[in-house]
């Protein structure tokens, strides 16, 4: 089962890159925990999670071709 | 009521020419009474010492598109208004050139005023877009909205 | 703040052209960080099975100028604006037309919308200001602000 | 001791000329009575006065060169 990351603004500083695939991740929590372990600095953003464009508030199963998203804090207008 | 989708982006500033242009389309639209017109410009904040000279936004846009639309929808449900536009800088964008516009016309005034401040008030705090503060020096910050 | 009078009637339609050349002279003036705009625009509204096509405006211009005066001095005490201009059609604006323009100016939004709101209400309340509603076979009545 | 009229709008269809002088008159209230006698038309019109280009909301003296404003409901905007 694969899924789609992609991140924006402070988050794309920190992966250096901006969207890749990765499997094996059944939910929004379980991907945070992964991905904290691979990037630490995460641990100390704020950040919240999108699933195919809808933000999502509490922990959420994932599957096969979702996209998550990384969201910092908005700052349009 | 004008529905239709368009393309909120806009690359680079938005110009008083484009503003113009937007205001003369609607005097075809003799049932409207009153335009409220948001405009959000950027300022020069000073940050620990350096002066801001361009805000440089980046989104993701296809969540931002569906997220203007729903916003879009929302205000018509709730407010008497039209005519609905909301167009919003991608890119850099200098000190004192305007990166949001955003325009409500209703037959009375109240509605169009009313539309104008919830559009803003969401736009702002629900739509995925990042702007970075750009110093003289190159060096910048990543904004946040207050 | 700036708080030079200036004089308010303008001869018949306010122009997209004119606005926007009002928007532009604000891209110096980097401290500020929103505007807000709203634009009074000449609705064809049926009154017994007449249509209106334009509103003749008449004025007490001495007074009126004297209250836009009065009204921009309050707005200033009241809110934190940058900016703030006031431009009301006097004579003929045809259906479509717009013939008020109040631009108010400020580093956050908050101030410039709910200055806005201050002042068109206060306008339509206490400026000497007639309109005629004409009609097509050039009959009219005194407008009503409701 | 003489003043100045001007009336605008409906009332300026009503009297026929938008300004003119009288004299002899000491309060706005001895004014508007003495306007119903000349247009009886007045009567039937709802409107506010200004003395030197101030709304009065009651019976106002008069003084040498006043100015008296006649205003039917404002409608600008």
């Amino acid at each position: 089962m694969e899924i789609t990351i992609l991140v924006f603004g402070q988050i794309k500083e920190i992966t250096g890159i901006a969207a890749w695939q990765i499997s094996g991740i059944k939910s929004t929590e379980e991907l945070a925990a992964k991905l904290v372990m691979q990037f630490p600095e995460l641990a100390l953003m704020k950040y919240a999670m999108a699933v195919n464009k809808i933000l999502i508030q509490t922990d959420t199963e994932l599957n096969e071709n979702d996209t998550v998203a990384l969201l910092p804090p908005f700052s349009g207008g | 009521m004008e529905k239709k989708k368009h393309t909120v982006f806009i690359s680079g500033a938005i110009t008083p020419i484009f503003i113009a242009d937007s205001i003369a389309k609607h005097s075809s639209k003799t049932s409207i009474g009153g335009h409220n017109i948001f405009l959000g410009q950027v300022r020069n904040d000073v940050i620990d010492g350096k002066m801001v000279v361009a805000i440089d936004y980046s989104a993701y846009e296809e969540m931002a598109e569906q997220k203007f639309n729903e916003i879009r929808e929302a205000a018509f449900a709730k407010y008497e208004i039209i005519c609905m536009h909301i167009y919003h800088s991608i890119g850099i964008v200098k000190t004192g050139e305007i990166s949001l516009f955003v325009f409500t016309s209703s037959a009375h005034r109240k509605e169009a005023i009313e539309a104008s401040t919830y559009l803003v008030n969401r736009i702002k705090e629900e739509v995925p877009v990042w702007g970075k503060e750009v110093f003289e020096d190159e060096s910048y910050v990543w904004k946040k909205n207050t």
